[in-house]
């Protein structure tokens, strides 16, 4: 059971891949990476839990309770900023292209082959 | 050491990423992916990250949907027009 | 590559892949019981070196500061990505026109809009703002911060949206003050950053005296970053919505009758 | 004390804030003005902390968090000669490539300033930087400006599409290398690349240490577009606009095997560096594939800039055999080289450029002897191309050689072949279609019709009557560049600094020492690098050589029929198009066959250092 977590990630990031790989629309695809994004996030909350601690906020909890990993957070919330702005490029980008092409399929574009 | 609830988010996270994966209609993936953000903010405060929960949930379930159902809404307006 | 070609060279990379990934996941402490040095340094000496609570946010923003230096750029540039990818192009005679009956359109929705559903939204926007700024000064002390509150405030933007008010929303919002809002925001953190250079000598030094914990102004820059972060944030996203929109709109507004 | 260190990533950061915020008020020479400023700045601040970093790391810490009982508590630049040294370098393309904007290039408000100065600043950043989650930061902040500086032109097809690849298979990259981030931050509990690797080398070799360095080097391969990762590069750097292009191709690209080396010698050399014989065979075959492969695809190309985009991964693979030698003078020869290169790369891109503003297309065909009034391009052209050949003393010429000479140390005498053919077909590539283009010469033909770039008449540049000329600034940042390519092979020291500074980068206990204890650094004792000697001139010569006749065989092969057989021309001609088929332009391929190169490599890494 206590890998569970960590094979979570594992599944995320596959299943997220394959979204990515079998896409048929681009919007979806942009979706499939956001998936296999996720499972950074998760992976990385997982490895800095402790058990049994708490969040690492000092505000109802005396000093010296044990607490959980505080870098791993901070490190996920830079991550979820990257998600954000990553997808915003991603979507606009697809909306040019819908306008340019009249598909949102990405195996039609391919203008550029060989 | 995993705690019950520990263990049933993360099910409940694994199904739901697979789930936005498997919804092939954008539009309901967006739906999908607005839950799917919500059960990892559960998840995140489940593992003691109430800051990260908040983010995503900020992001994840309302942020990155909105900005898909504008992207969904373009496209679709788009193509009735073309029609 | 047919799609067929492509599954059948995909299956087995993914699942390598995936086998890889589980053989080096199996290399770490167990669940719960990670011991590393950094986090739990971090824990013990945050709260009597910084006197910010929130130990997230004295590393977000003091000792790891620089990355979310980094991090406000990234979501900087991103907002000046959509501007240029989503920029009005010259010559483009479709779209232009389509901008001369934008504000119909506009008109149009609003009438869609009910009064009761309007003065709903309407008064959600003071809470919403409140929420926000008090997310964003709380960030030293409790969960949440610059980011989440800068969203929080974006929120209240597009409730005035949602309810019914888009022009509203671009008069309390012009795009030209949300790029100098969010660019100021961007800006502000690097030259926080600066001033521990010029005041105590080091880049991105905690040069304010970080007060006594549990209190608003407690961890020295740690609150002027977050404002910082949510300027950035708020603007940043904003900028982002407004684009989406005005994309959204400008077909909406040729076609807005046809319902 | 440094406080040099982070203004050189500070300043361009806060220009660029003030470019976007004063978009609406501030007229164009401001932006300009403002931009190449603060590009020269950088460029200053970044070659005095070269300077200084003379025969150690300078470590900054910021917000004056030093290490406390080995533990690093902050973000720390641990600055030596080689990442300084790039990053001067990313400096002095970034003010080329801004100069070659200035005015002319097409820009809406300050935006396109503002993206390039925060590109740079990314990228500077990334070479400065001795913290692993903070490189990851500064690889997203150059990868996000880039994505959006790549599909600047959003009114044609193929922009979008290069830029949508790029995106997708890059972000990709980054979560790969977060993923192995993780790995070893769980491991070790450290995020300080210096105390990362002082925690494993206690360790034995376990399947998480093979994990993370396949999944770190897997995703900096993305960035680097090395086979199979390169198929992204091709879409992305052949419809950028022409400034954008010039450091894409010069520094980017080759920023990922930067990372690749930083983490190899600073995190895992302590742990797996008993298994250097296999990584060095590994690197070096995927060098091997990754140089030559791209060089023919190169030489198929008819479109400028798409020749150009390939030239650019064959050489990515050159520079992969010279860091995949794991020496010193490899890894030293190999800047000299990426340097010398570097320059000739964006002085290709310049003049293609110039193509583009005086006849608004660049396809090959189509521009056979169209510019024969444009002399002086012409010639900065050749000689650019016969510099990508080796001709001596370019600095090209200078890095191949130091590079083979590291190679036939360590018994890989057999990589020179290599060495010759990438850069005699990518050199005859250039050559030949310079005869056609600026001469005349050669059959007209047809260009690839599934290909289409050049949707119409365009130039990225604005002002109709300038089009009759060329103007100075689009014009001297080619000489100036080809000139520093020049003194690249001709300055004196220089291979001696590289081969010290590579030797510095490589010796991680005194890396340790300065980042973690604050101990100034050992001087290493080195002989000088020898100077080339005449087998040295007869390699560049024969590549040279190479380049004229595979330029003057494409060109008038057609005159003399009988001199290959049509069954072996035909043969070749399926076969090289089965390979250009892979380019498929579909971002599913791309991204099954970063599935492919990361299970490849780990299964080379795990069947060999286990």
């Amino acid at each position: 059971m206590s890998f569970l977590p960590y094979a979570v990630a594992a599944w995320l990031f596959g299943v997220g891949l394959y979204g990515v790989v079998t896409s048929r629309n681009l919007i979806h695809l942009v979706v499939c990476l956001t998936v296999v994004q996720s499972s950074t996030y998760v992976l990385l909350l997982a490895i800095g839990y402790v058990g049994a601690g708490k969040a690492p906020i000092f505000a109802d909890i005396p000093q010296g309770t044990t607490v959980v990993d505080p870098v791993v957070q901070a490190l996920t919330l830079t991550d979820v900023v990257v998600e954000a702005a990553v997808v915003a490029l991603l979507l606009a980008l697809v909306m040019q292209a819908h306008k340019r092409f009249g598909t949102l399929d990405p195996d039609e574009l391919g203008v550029m082959r060989a | 050491m995993i705690e019950a609830v520990q263990i049933a988010a993360l099910l409940v996270v694994a199904a739901g990423g697979t789930a936005v994966v498997l919804v092939r209609d954008p539009l309901r993936q967006a739906v999908v992916l607005s839950f799917y953000g919500l059960v990892l903010g559960v998840l995140f405060f489940a593992f003691q990250a109430p800051d990260v929960s908040l983010s995503q949930i900020t992001v994840g379930s309302v942020g990155v949907p909105l900005m898909l159902l504008l992207t969904i809404a373009k496209v679709r307006k788009r193509e009735r027009e073309r029609e | 590559m047919s799609r067929r070609a492509r599954l059948w060279m995909f299956a087995p990379a993914l699942a390598g892949m995936v086998a890889l990934l589980i053989w080096g996941l199996t290399g770490l402490p167990d669940f719960g019981h990670y011991r590393g040095p950094y986090g739990k340094v971090l824990a013990k000496v945050a709260v009597p070196e910084r006197k910010a609570t929130n130990v997230v946010a004295s590393t977000t923003f003091d000792y790891r500061g620089f990355d979310t230096l980094g991090e406000e750029m990234i979501l900087f540039s991103a907002a000046l990505g959509l501007v240029v990818l989503l920029r009005e192009l010259r010559g483009e005679e479709e779209e232009d026109e389509e901008a001369d009956d934008d504000e119909e359109g506009i008109e149009g929705r609003e009438e869609r809009t009910s009064d009761a559903l309007r003065i709903f939204g309407l008064g959600l926007v003071g809470p919403t703002v409140v929420l926000g700024i008090y997310i964003v000064s709380h960030g030293a002390l409790t969960p949440g911060g610059g980011f989440q509150g800068g969203l929080v405030l974006v929120t209240a933007l597009l409730v005035v949206y949602l309810a019914g008010r888009y022009a509203a929303m671009r008069r309390v919002s012009p795009i030209p003050m949300l790029e100098v809002g969010e660019a100021g925001g961007a800006t502000a953190f690097a030259l926080i950053g600066l001033g521990g250079l010029v005041i105590a000598g080091i880049y991105m030094k905690n040069f304010i005296d970080p007060g006594t914990p549990k209190t608003l102004l407690s961890g020295g820059v740690i609150p002027l970053l977050n404002i910082s972060v949510g300027l950035e944030v708020a603007g940043a996203f904003a900028l982002a919505f407004t684009e989406f929109l005005d994309q959204t709109l400008l077909l909406r507004g040729s076609g807005g009758d046809e319902s | 004390m440094n406080h040099l260190a982070p203004l050189a990533v500070v300043v361009p950061l806060i220009a660029a804030g003030l470019l976007a915020g004063t978009a609406s008020i501030a007229s164009r020479l401001f932006a300009d003005l403002v931009s190449v400023a603060t590009a020269v700045a950088t460029t200053v601040l970044c070659a005095i902390l070269l300077a200084r970093s003379g025969h150690h790391e300078v470590v900054y810490w910021f917000g004056g968090w030093h290490p406390r009982g080995e533990v690093a508590l902050g973000i720390g630049f641990a600055i030596d000669p080689l990442g300084a040294g790039l990053a001067t370098f990313v400096g002095a393309i970034m003010c080329a490539a801004l100069l070659f904007s200035w005015r002319h290039l097409e820009a809406i408000s300050h935006v396109y300033h503002a993206l390039m100065l925060v590109f740079m600043a990314g990228m500077v950043g990334f070479c400065l930087t001795g913290d692993l989650f903070n490189l990851f930061v500064f690889f997203e902040l150059l990868s996000v400006a880039a994505y959006a500086l790549v599909g600047y032109r959003v009114d044609r097809r193929a922009p979008l599409e290069g830029s949508l690849n790029f995106a997708i298979t890059n972000s990709l990259g980054g979560f790969i290398v977060l993923t192995g981030i993780a790995l070893l931050y769980g491991r070790t509990g450290a995020l300080n690349m210096a105390q990362i690797g002082e925690t494993l080398a206690h360790q034995h070799t376990d399947g998480l240490m093979v994990v993370a360095f396949t999944l770190l080097v897997s995703g900096f391969f993305i960035k680097a577009a090395v086979v199979p990762f390169h198929f992204w590069l091709a879409d992305a750097y052949s419809v950028a606009p022409t400034p954008v292009c010039a450091v894409l191709s010069a520094v980017m690209s080759e920023l990922g095997l930067y990372a690749v080396v930083r983490i190899w010698w600073s995190c895992f050399h302590g742990a797996l560096g008993g298994h250097e014989e296999a990584l060095r065979m590994i690197l070096v075959v995927a060098g091997v594939v990754t140089a030559l492969v791209p060089a023919v695809l190169s030489f198929a190309q008819t479109h400028l800039k798409r020749m150009l985009a390939y030239a650019t991964i064959s050489y990515i693979g050159l520079f992969l055999i010279g860091v995949g030698l794991l020496s010193h003078d490899g890894l030293g020869g190999t800047a000299v080289y990426l340097v010398g290169d570097g320059f000739v790369k964006a002085t290709l891109f310049i003049c293609v450029g110039v193509i583009q503003h005086r006849k608004g297309h660049v396809d090959e065909y189509r521009l056979r002897g169209a510019c024969r009034d444009l002399p002086y391009t012409g010639a900065v052209f050749v000689l650019a191309g016969l510099a990508l050949a080796s001709l001596p003393p370019f600095g090209t010429f200078l890095g191949k050689s130091l590079v083979e000479d590291a190679a036939v140390k360590q018994g890989f005498g057999w990589v020179i072949p290599v060495f010759v053919i990438a850069s005699a077909v990518t050199g005859g590539a250039i050559l030949r279609s310079a005869g056609r283009v600026f001469l005349g010469l050669g059959p007209p033909g047809e260009s690839n019709p599934s290909f289409e770039l050049d949707e119409q008449e365009d130039t990225e540049t604005r002002g109709e009557a300038s089009r009759s000329r060329t103007p100075g600034v689009l014009f001297v940042p080619a000489v100036l560049l080809l000139g520093a390519a020049l003194a690249v092979g001709l300055v004196p020291g220089l291979p001696q600094a590289a081969l010290r500074g590579a030797a510095v980068l490589q010796d991680r206990a005194s890396y340790v020492a300065a980042v973690i204890h604050g101990a100034a650094g050992v001087v290493p004792h080195l002989p000088a690098p020898k100077s080339p000697n005449a087998l040295d001139y007869l390699y560049g010569g024969l590549s040279t050589v190479a380049a004229l006749v595979l330029a003057g065989f494409a060109l008038f092969h057609e005159q003399w029929p009988g001199l290959l057989p049509s069954v072996v021309v035909s043969r070749a001609g399926a076969a090289l198009w089965a390979v250009r088929r892979l380019n498929s332009g579909r971002v599913g391929d791309y991204v099954a066959w970063i599935a492919v190169g990361v299970t490849a490599f780990g299964a080379a890494f795990a069947l060999t250092m286990l």
